[in-house]
């Protein structure tokens, strides 16, 4: 009996499947099951499995090394055993309930097994028909929706469309120095500060900057030459500007 | 019952059935018959008329369907596909399934004392036979697994109560013993 | 007729063809008969017998199969309301109608930078959410578009002023794009 178990141990769905044929091939009473006789075929069993292959797995070996346990426990008097040890019975009790109920669900896979079953012994309508007409007339509309949409035709439109950057015109430091001379003599001798130099009609703060900067550029340009001079009191204090002494020598 | 309105009726129930392709609950037949017509009266006729029959109207997961007599399946199978069986470890996970519903896939392995492949349950999945029903709120949060109505067509059940009480099932092998005789455990593995 | 191998291929016949996906050809039939009953004549008697019952045997293309009784269908169908969702494509274009109202066919391809069907363009006419509102004074006189009293209905709003800015749902995306050069933006809805 070991001899076919042995055989076919690879069929078998893990140790509590074999453990559980074992108990039926005996015909044992799984309530009153003597877990010792089991344990010592179990043992049996793996043992001879070892000899034929070691590489058996852990699974079996630990089931094998639990039962071993097991029955040491159930055979040793009760006054022996240490107070914080596992209660035997109640270890074999629960491997009684668990064989039960793996023989219970097994024999309920067996009742569905044997039953009936649609597309197979029975069979239902092939070609159902639609009970259901549709009416689509409506339209299902929300805001949400509407709103997502022209975000992502926006998006769309804004991916497809080349990034053409907007020609700006910003004040160069060229400009800014003609400006600087023709407005130098207008000027007259005393100091004026930098701002008074920018041209007209700059939209934008950026256009703005640009224009200063240039203009500072080009004075310092200018004041390299000796064309014109420039003070600052402070840091950041505003600069200012007058004719050099070369631009009014005259006088 | 020969009354025009009943006759009528009738026809109205056994098209309806027909034509669906789930089983169709009393609830819904009532609202398709003609007011004053009981829906459970038709469908007790309707039985009693194709009782026998090439097409039998059955009770099944809640509702009503017509199937093929049993006796006929040779003759259709011969010219019709069967699908495959399913394997023994996916009727026992299904089994399980059906009794400790809801349940988590640790506690079929628990159960079957071995690893369930991800294949089985793949296989119950896609044949529509089990379905998820949450997750159960421990670490890790699996899923745990129930029955389809599916189920209960398929295996030509009216609901999961009719399914055999735990008690009565006792192995064929072991029954030799007279196990029913004795008192039953009531402590199951999952409670354990 | 009443020999009772005839009678048990009806009734094969009459499970095979109900249990059939597709209607079934009378050489098919004839594979699942037992030896010696001709399908043609199992098939004529099938249709004859259930001719003006609540599900009766036709002869279709390809095959005969069961259709429940056409007198039956309003008792047995159900008029399910399914409003259609509008293509993304008319959703985008009724978008833009409504923000850039009016607005020409040519200025709503180049806000969603793609080509609008006529058939969108149609489809949003047809639901009423669109109509005409002139031309534009430039060459070939391009139709301009508005949105209707019933697009407010359809979107529950009571006028287009309810419908939040547009520099509010695209200016943080689209900070590249200058709003204010696109065209006809103008007349934005919220200055309407």
């Amino acid at each position: 009996m070991s001899e076919s178990l042995l055989v076919r141990l690879e069929s078998y769905e893990g140790p509590l499947d074999a453990l559980l044929d074992l108990a039926r091939a005996q015909k044992l009473d799984l309530r009153r099951i003597s877990i010792l006789s089991l344990v010592d075929q179990f043992l049996a069993v793996v043992e001879g499995a070892r000899r034929v292959r070691l590489e058996l797995q852990a699974e079996w070996l630990v089931m094998a090394a639990w039962l071993a346990w097991l029955k040491s426990r159930l055979l040793l008097p009760e006054e022996e055993r240490g107070p914080e040890e596992e209660d035997p019975l109640l270890a074999a009790q629960r491997l009684t309930d668990r064989l039960e109920e793996l023989a219970r669900m097994r024999e309920a896979a067996r009742w569905l097994a044997g039953r009936a079953q649609l597309g197979r012994e029975t069979f239902a309508r092939g070609a159902p028909e639609s009970l259901r007409v549709e009416d689509r007339s409506g339209l299902a509309l929300d805001l949400n929706g509407l709103l997502r949409a022209y975000v992502a035709a926006r998006r769309r439109g804004a991916a497809t469309r080349p990034f053409t950057p907007k020609p700006r015109k910003l004040w160069s430091v060229g400009e800014a120095l003609s400006r600087l001379r023709s407005l130098i003599g207008e000027a007259g001798p005393g100091w004026s500060t930098l701002s008074a130099f920018l041209p007209e009609g700059l939209a934008t703060p950026l256009d703005r900057k640009a224009a200063l900067a240039s203009t500072l550029v080009a004075a310092l340009e200018a004041a390299r030459g000796g064309g014109l001079e420039i003070e600052q009191d402070a840091p950041f204090a505003p600069i200012r500007l007058r004719a050099g002494a070369s631009a009014h020598a005259g006088p | 019952m020969q009354d025009p309105d009943f006759l009528h009726a009738m026809r109205i129930a056994e098209a309806l059935i027909f034509a669906s392709d789930k089983p169709v609950p009393a609830a819904r037949v009532q609202l398709a018959l003609p007011p004053g017509v009981d829906a459970q009266a038709v469908l007790t006729a309707l039985a009693a008329r194709t009782a026998g029959a090439a097409v039998e109207l059955v009770e099944v997961a809640g509702g009503f369907a017509f199937r093929t007599a049993l006796d006929l399946a040779p003759a259709i199978t011969r010219v019709v596909e069967v699908p495959r069986r399913l394997p023994r470890a996916a009727m026992e996970a299904l089994a399980i399934i059906a009794y400790h519903q809801p349940v988590t896939r640790a506690e079929i392995e628990e159960i079957r004392g071995a690893a369930l492949a991800q294949t089985t349950l793949d296989a119950l999945l896609e044949a529509g036979l089990v379905a998820p029903r949450g997750r159960k709120e421990t670490p890790g949060r699996p899923t745990l697994w129930g029955t389809t109505p599916r189920f209960l067509d398929q295996f030509g059940l009216k609901s999961l109560g009719e399914l055999p009480r735990k008690e009565e099932l006792v192995s064929q092998d072991l029954a030799v013993l007279e196990l029913s005789a004795l008192p039953a455990a009531e402590t199951s593995p999952e409670a354990a």
